[in-house]
């Protein structure tokens, strides 16, 4: 299939991108690395007038390290985040979520920017930026915001980007202390999208768990933080036993929806499973 | 109408294309690189998958103006000037590791990013690394095997032994 | 797909079966519907869904196919095809009201089919946008019942002028939006709502009350036509007669203020409250064409700061935020 | 290996033999260097494009379509609807009426004033461009009445269902029945019942599947005059242009089939395609070259599907183990139409359900039921993976019912090697094989008894991860097909192939097949071949196929049937120009025929060495024609048509290994063991690559793949995001083998290849899951295995279908499915009965 025709803008700054948003009309589009935008395109489900195309947005790549936090730029893309060393020092569990997202041809294209930006709740990385308290900064006509990613994420393939705002760059607070991530994926083959996923930071503390981030990938409309888990987690013994006792409320608050290849109480149950495994991963044991 | 300009295959073209024209689209019906191909229409099966500056893309999920001022290489394109082959390509025949062959220039690219990136992989690394790739026919084991003798003659040993299978 | 949704609204069942037969009032209540022409006990309209890059317009008609007077029963029929040939869509909404002295229990209960692309994903890209809708519906129409027969004169009024196919979506859209833009730009209806989820009816004058304080400072910040209304800024029902009045200025007056622009130029006030940059208002308002049906942003029962994505839904989400935190705690699905 | 005497290698002694040689492919130059002619890389002066208009509903007459909008899109030559192509479009042939009284509703093209599918074709577009003609589909705007889909089989044939055709009067197609007793082949199979001590029955459901051919379809029409050359990717240019002469009326021999180079077909280009007769009659109508190519959605979507069936499936036995009778009752679902072989494929199943074993009685019943649904016809296998697969999966059960090991059972059952050739009950000759030795060899490759020792550790440990071994014994007919048998089964055509052998001046060789490849390599194979029977250079040798200008006769590829039969043919053309090659050679060596032997690709003269000629010699010698006997034509080419007298039947031992996560449902093979005996093999690297790739289909149908419908009749598995293909990561290391039993119907001693790990390793892997969690309650699981069904079918019992996967759930609607996916709350039944 082809696309429908639309217009093609690709600015080079973020302002310029700004300004093309603003220009774009009533059916803008923003385009990130496209890897999800151009099938819909292709299969006709949008067909968008504009398309405002950030791959020449220079300002927009890359990580750099502002001391507490890492600065990802939103354009920075999947195959960089991977390999990136600050990453893989500060922020581990994003590296390895971001190894299991489509395969290596879409990460080369495809960008974490845009990934969140896209805001699909089977999608890898919103709740991974969700668990680590990530925050968003958001430019537009009103100049710069920062959104947390709490509040970033409002619904089905909807986030609280406004009507010309752009994710710029997304600001993920260094994990300071003993911390061990995991990200526990499920999906039925190796391209498809998470039926279930888990990614999990545990702090250690002699012995105890001192803190546990928990975020989950599918299991509602918004990707979300098993906070009843959390809580349990939080001075916990480090034991087998207390992470599944634990792990056992993962799905409370959650809202999954039933597809094809889930029905929602088959994913109630898997993330308690997933839970249990992720966190019994990131602490060790 | 945009104008671009590629270099595909060692040899720059310029051209007027539509916005909306794919990559692959442009490769194949402005340029004659009828080499790539298109399987589907979501991204999945990669038998599009062509070098865009040196790194392996769906060539499906790219617009044709998005390649404007890059190098592009195709399967046309990764034989050495005097024809002899890639060791990968070279791999894919003598290991079996294709069928009916539409998935392999696509196959090909991937596999040959994916060597670049790891010189000696696993056979699960392997598998991973075309996880992008889909294949009908070969159930991939010959692919695989393929993949595994190009690396050691890229890098000078020998394929791993357990991928060579029980028979043949 | 059987989509169940339940609410109450504030007035007797006999006020609230008169509003629920009365076409300009019902059909905008469908997000992102635009109503085209009424005939009798049919019309036909356009519904927009826009999901993520999922963009969709069905055009179609919709028709009472049942009016049971006594059991307070109305079914409506509607059907439409996406415009870029993307399939069909088929609702069957059965709508039952149950008599609870001053107030009235709406059961709506919907059969909703989408055939074509969108319909050919295991991850059921409509399944959400169904359920997101019909939830809406359900709100709007919540909202439309509970503001009961005040408004029922205003739109019986203006029902004089239908034949305006477009200026009538303006009027009927109008209402609710003019109601979200003041709710919305009212500083801590937030809060207000929050309390809501948890008290009951008493939730239901807090959010008029808000309603209320806000219409008035509206009014004040708004444009002409609507400028009257604060006159009758008291009771719980007025600014939406006050508003349906205002908007109906719009086909009244010399053209000059087209909806779309006019409830554009409702928004500004809002971003205050969205934390939305202002400027990012014209970017969309002045293309929004008269008549032409909103996108079911699905942020609407998002609101906040998503809320000015639009300058139209922008009014009109915040209306139903305010509305389906009455409605969503009783909502079921499946 | 087991190698017992080879018929293809004792013939001619002499030099290396090229058989059994792994020869590196001759195909694979083009296709690795993206040199390839695929269909859509054609591109003609004038071309238009064709793009489809396709119905959203699935079950609807059309009050209205308007095209008056898309006839003004830039770019757009013409739109065309049905009405438009009424009186021209015939019907898609069905060549299989499978009963004489087989309801067949015919088979537009293109839909005229109803629509029984989604995806059928509701109006054409032709346009310059390619985009132009997607453009414009949008701008067609077609009304439609809706009328009740029929989706569920087992509802279709209750009194008083909705019906897809209601002209027909019913949804049920037709009633196809095998009896033993009745055809003499076997015992009274009631009274086997009465008499048994022992009677298992289940239900087992064989959910469709969509063939996912690697390249979409693409054809290419070329108005000349009055003549017609076609392009298209098909595996049937021969059958193509019969098809489409008797449907346009377009005179046979104005009319040019080419199949260039074609990416893969498994059965889903077995087929007269409604676009390639559209294409034809649009290219008619306009007078010029037009194109259509399809989309991966449109493929999916409108491509003819596989399998689809429901099984009822009863065994009798006595309690010692002795399989008593079998009955078999299916319902088999057409879709909406009947195609090319789609009655056929369940009636050719209905011969191979018996598999290996020795029942002595034996009932099959098959309704071919109607439903709004894409048309299913041959998909790798056909018929036999279906039949396999039930049989396969009921020999478990019988062994668990009586407490037996699945494998003694079988031992008990099955024909042994000193009984072939052996008459089974469904009246089929066996040819040769040896169960046992397969068998062994398959164990060992598998490392059985370490497996069954880990599998008793976890179960003891009661390990969250749990190890099942899961068997497949099976055979299948292959070497489609004896004409006479298609007679007798009431096929439209024969089962013979054609072959021509051209010696040129020059010493080299032209090989012209009517059996068409699309991947398996035929150029290097028949290479192989003749080289053996001519004595000349592999690469002297070239194949030429699939031009019906080229190779004017032909049956094609399909069935397992290209060396079986096509090789054969080539191998007995050969020997004919040997034959006319050695009166040219007494000729010239002034010899006696008697004295010369042939060897080496030379003629010599017996006791004389250093004399002789080679048949490259002999070649230009009839080319000058300066000097060749009299009662002679001056030249050695010839031709042959093979017609096989019986099937071969290849047959093979499936192992596997699989691993359960009890947690999660989650299904990992753990090792894959498999050893076939396909007869001779003339080529180990294709044969071993032919089982690779039919076990990632058998395997894929019993993990992965299914064709989902929700209760509108939506596809909801519509691209390969929701189909899923499996990729390399997905998918095992293979550990094969073979043992060799050459087929005594052919000369090559040759059984066939290309079905057989589709076939065998479906019901392995079942069998593995089951294995592995039986002692947690579990007797069947619904394929695919998905993780939620197996999860369900742990902890909540049923096969874990009911609440899996149902089709309408991609509206978050209903919680239930039938059998094959779709979702209706009266079909919520579980796998057992």
């Amino acid at each position: 299939m082809i696309p429908a025709p639309f217009e093609y803008v690709r600015p080079t700054t973020v302002e310029e991108a700004v300004q093309a948003v603003a220009e774009g009309g009533e059916d803008v589009k923003i385009m990130a690395g496209g890897q999800s935008l151009i099938p819909v395109m292709r299969l006709r489900l949008a067909a968008p007038e504009t398309i405002v195309d950030l791959g020449r947005v220079a300002e927009m790549r890359g990580v750099r390290d502002e001391g507490d936090v890492l600065v990802i730029g939103a354009m920075t893309t999947h195959a960089e985040v991977i390999t990136d060393p600050l990453i893989a020092q500060h922020a581990r569990l994003i590296a390895e979520a971001t190894e299991t997202v489509a395969d290596r041809q879409t990460r080369r294209r495809g960008t974490f920017g845009g990934a969140l930006a896209h805001a699909d709740p089977a999608g890898d990385l919103a709740a991974v930026a969700l668990a680590l308290d990530a925050e968003m900064v958001i430019a537009g006509p009103g100049g710069r915001r920062t959104v947390p990613a709490s509040e970033f994420f409002v619904d089905y393939l909807t986030t609280s980007l406004d009507e010309g705002e752009i994710l710029v760059e997304i600001r993920v607070p260094k994990l300071s202390g003993d911390w061990g991530v995991r990200y526990e994926k499920f999906n039925r083959v190796a391209q498809a999208w998470s039926i279930v996923a888990v990614a999990a930071a545990v702090r250690r503390e002699d012995g105890h768990i001192a803190e546990a981030r928990i975020g989950l990938t599918n299991m509602g409309p918004t990707p979300l933080r098993a906070s009843a888990t959390e809580a349990a987690l939080a001075g916990a013994p480090a034991t087998a036993d207390a992470v599944a006792a634990a792990a056992r409320s993962a799905a409370e608050g959650t809202s999954p929806s039933s597809d094809l290849n889930a029905q929602a109480d088959y994913r109630e149950h898997l993330v308690q499973v997933l839970t249990r495994r992720a966190v019994t991963a990131a602490a060790g044991l | 109408m945009t104008r671009v300009s590629m270099r595909v295959d060692g040899v720059t073209y310029t051209d007027e294309v539509e916005p909306r024209t794919l990559l692959v689209h442009h490769l194949r019906e402005a340029l004659g690189k009828v080499g790539t191909v298109v399987g589907c229409d979501t991204s999945n099966c990669g038998a599009c998958t062509v070098h865009l500056d040196g790194q392996a893309v769906k060539s499906c999920t790219v617009l044709a103006v998005q390649a404007d001022g890059a190098e592009v290489t195709t399967i046309e394109g990764v034989a050495a000037p005097d024809g002899s082959l890639h060791p990968v390509q070279k791999a894919f025949h003598e290991m079996h590791g294709l069928q009916c062959g539409y998935c392999t220039p696509g196959m090909i690219m991937a596999s040959i990013d994916l060597l670049k990136e790891n010189p000696n992989p696993s056979d699960t690394e392997v598998r991973e690394g075309i996880e992008g790739n889909l294949c009908r026919c070969t159930g991939y084991q010959n692919i695989v095997r393929a993949v595994q003798q190009a690396a050691g003659e890229l890098s000078g040993s020998a394929a791993t032994p357990e991928t060579t299978g029980a028979q043949a | 797909m059987q989509l169940e949704n339940s609410f109450t609204v504030p007035v007797p069942v006999d006020e609230a079966w008169r509003v629920l037969l009365d076409i300009e009032r019902i059909a905008p209540c469908m997000p992102g519907a635009a109503l085209d022409s009424v005939e009798g006990d049919s019309f036909t309209g356009r519904v927009k869904v826009k999901l993520g890059p999922i963009n969709l317009t069905y055009q179609g008609k919709a028709s009472f196919i049942e009016k049971d007077e006594a059991a307070h029963k109305a079914v409506i029929d509607g059907r439409g095809k996406d415009q870029r040939g993307n399939g069909t869509a088929a609702a069957l909404i059965t709508a039952q009201l149950k008599d609870e002295g001053s107030s009235t229990r709406v059961d709506v209960l919907t059969d909703l089919n989408i055939t074509g692309r969108p319909a050919q994903f295991g991850r059921g890209v409509m399944t959400d946008v169904g359920n997101k809708l019909l939830g809406q519906f359900a709100d709007k129409l919540a909202a439309q019942l509970g503001e009961g027969d005040a408004q029922g004169d205003a739109a019986r009024a203006e029902a004089a002028r239908v034949d305006a196919p477009g200026p009538v979506t303006a009027t009927a859209t109008g209402v609710v939006e003019e109601v979200a833009a003041s709710v919305e730009q009212t500083p801590g209806d937030n809060a207000v709502a929050q309390k809501v989820r948890d008290a009951g009816t008493a939730t239901r004058e807090a959010a008029a009350a808000a309603t209320d304080s806000s219409a008035g400072r509206h009014a004040a910040e708004a444009n002409p036509p609507t400028a009257p209304i604060t006159a009758v800024g008291s009771t719980d029902t007025a600014p939406v007669s006050a508003v349906a009045a205002g908007g109906d200025s719009v086909p009244a007056g010399t053209g000059a203020v087209p909806s779309g622009p006019s409830s554009g130029t409702t928004a500004p006030p809002t971003r205050p409250a969205t934390g939305a940059p202002p400027r990012s208002t014209p970017a969309a308002a002045p293309r929004q064409p008269a008549a032409e049906p909103e996108p079911i942003d699905l942020l609407e029962v998002a609101g906040g700061a998503a809320a000015a994505r639009f300058a139209l839904p922008a009014a009109g989400v915040a209306a139903v935020l305010l509305l389906v935190t009455l409605a969503v705690r009783r909502r079921r699905r499946r | 290996m087991t190698v017992t005497e080879d018929a293809a290698t004792t013939q001619v002694p002499g030099p290396e033999k090229e058989v059994g040689k792994a020869r590196k492919r001759k195909e694979d130059a083009r296709l690795i260097t993206g040199r390839t002619t695929w269909t859509d890389n054609m591109v003609l002066p004038g071309m238009l494009h064709l793009s489809v208009v396709r119905s959203p509903v699935a079950h609807a007459r059309i009050t209205g379509i308007d095209v008056s909008a898309a006839k003004e899109s830039p770019g757009v030559v013409t739109v065309l609807t049905g009405r438009d192509l009424a009186d021209e479009q015939g019907s898609i042939p069905c060549a299989w009426p499978v009963t004489p009284d087989m309801k067949n509703p015919g088979h537009p093209s293109i839909a005229v004033d109803r629509v029984n599918h989604v995806g059928e074709a509701v109006a054409v577009i032709v346009a310059r461009s390619r985009t132009a003609a997607a453009d414009a589909v949008e701008l067609v705007d077609v009304d439609y009445d809706l009328l009740p889909p029929v989706l569920d089989m087992e509802e279709a044939v209750r009194e008083g269902a909705d019906l897809v055709h209601d002209d027909l009067g019913t949804n049920t197609s037709y009633h196809f029945v095998f009896d033993a007793g009745e055809a003499g082949t076997g015992g009274d199979t009631e009274q086997a019942f009465a008499d048994a001590d022992v009677v298992v029955s289940r239900r087992f459901v064989n959910q469709r599947l969509i063939p996912a051919f690697m390249e979409p379809r693409s054809v290419v029409v070329q108005p000349q005059g009055d003549n017609f050359t076609m392009w298209s990717a098909t595996q049937i240019p021969h059958v193509l242009r019969v098809m489409l002469a008797m449907v346009t009326g377009i005179p046979e021999h104005k009319l040019r089939v080419v199949a260039p180079d074609v990416g893969g077909g498994f059965g889903g280009k077995l087929q007269v395609n409604p676009e390639e007769v559209l294409a034809l009659l649009i290219a008619r109508r306009l007078g010029k070259p037009v194109k259509w190519t399809e989309t991966r959605s449109e493929s999916l979507m409108t491509a003819h599907h596989g399998r689809d069936q429901v099984q009822f499936i009863d065994v009798a036995a006595d309690r010692e183990g002795n399989v008593k009778g079998l009955r078999v009752r299916l319902l088999a679902d057409m879709g909406a139409y009947l195609r090319l072989i789609t009655p056929g494929v369940p009636a050719l199943g209905a011969f191979m359900f018996p598999g290996i074993y020795k029942f002595p009685a034996y009932r099959f019943e098959c309704d071919g039921v109607f439903t709004n649904k894409v048309p299913t016809d041959a998909y790798r296998g056909a018929g036999r993976p279906e039949a396999t697969f039930a049989v396969e999966r009921i020999m478990d059960e019988l062994a668990v019912e009586l407490g037996m090991d699945p494998l003694e059972l079988r031992r008990k059952n099955w024909i042994q090697s000193q009984e072939f050739p052996f008459t089974t009950v469904a009246g089929l000759e066996y040819d040769s094989g040896d169960y046992d030795a397969a068998t062994q060899q398959a164990l060992d490759l598998l490392g059985y008894s370490e497996l069954r020792e880990e599998q008793r550790r976890r179960r003891e440990s009661n390990d969250p991860v749990q190890l099942g071994i899961g068997f497949s014994t099976f055979t299948e007919m292959c070497g489609l097909a004896p004409s006479r048998v298609l007679g007798s089964l009431s096929y439209g055509a024969g089962g013979w192939e054609s072959a021509s052998i051209r010696m040129l001046p020059t010493g080299k060789v032209e090989v012209v097949t009517g059996s068409t490849p699309h991947g398996q390599g035929h150029e290097t194979a028949w290479s192989q071949l003749v080289a053996d029977q001519l004595g000349v250079p592999f690469e002297d040798v070239e194949v030429l196929h699939g031009d019906t200008a080229v190779a004017p006769r032909g049956m094609d590829t399909y069935g397992s049937r290209s060396l079986v039969v096509g090789g054969t043919a080539v191998v007995k053309a050969a020997d004919k120009v040997i034959a006319k090659a050695r009166k040219v050679a007494a000729h010239l060596l002034e010899a006696s025929e008697d004295d010369l032997e042939f060897s080496g690709g030379k003629f010599s003269v017996r006791g004389t060495p250093g004399s002789g000629l080679s048949i490259q010699e002999i070649a230009l010698a009839v080319f000058a024609a300066h000097d060749y006997p009299d009662d002679v034509e001056p030249t050695i080419d010839a031709d042959a048509t093979f017609d096989p007298v019986n099937f071969s039947f290849p047959h093979g031992t499936h192992v596997c290994a699989m691993e359960v996560d009890t947690d999660t449902g989650f299904v990992k093979i753990r090792k894959y063991a498999c050893v076939d005996d396909v007869g001779t093999i003339v080529n180990p690297l294709i044969v071993e690559g032919q089982v690779h790739g039919g076990l990632a289909q058998g395997i894929a149908q019993a993990l992965y793949e299914e064709a989902v419908y929700d209760a509108d009749g939506n596809l909801t598995t519509g691209t390969f995001v929701d189909y899923l293909v499996p990729s390399a990561a997905d998918l095992p290391h293979f550990d094969t083998g073979n043992t060799v039993h050459v087929a005594p119907g052919n000369p090559i001693g040759a059984k066939g290849v290309g079905e057989a790990g589709c076939i065998a390793s479906t019901p392995a892997v079942v069998n593995a899951a089951l294995d592995a969690v039986r002692h947690l309650g579990v007797s069947d699981i619904r394929m695919p295995l998905t993780p939620e069904r197996v999860w369900r079918a742990i902890h909540q019992g049923g096969d874990g279908g009911d609440r899996a996967t149902a089709g309408s759930n991609a509206y978050g609607g209903a919680q239930t499915e039938t059998t094959a996916g779709v979702s209706t709350p009266r079909s919520a039944l579980g796998g057992d009965r």
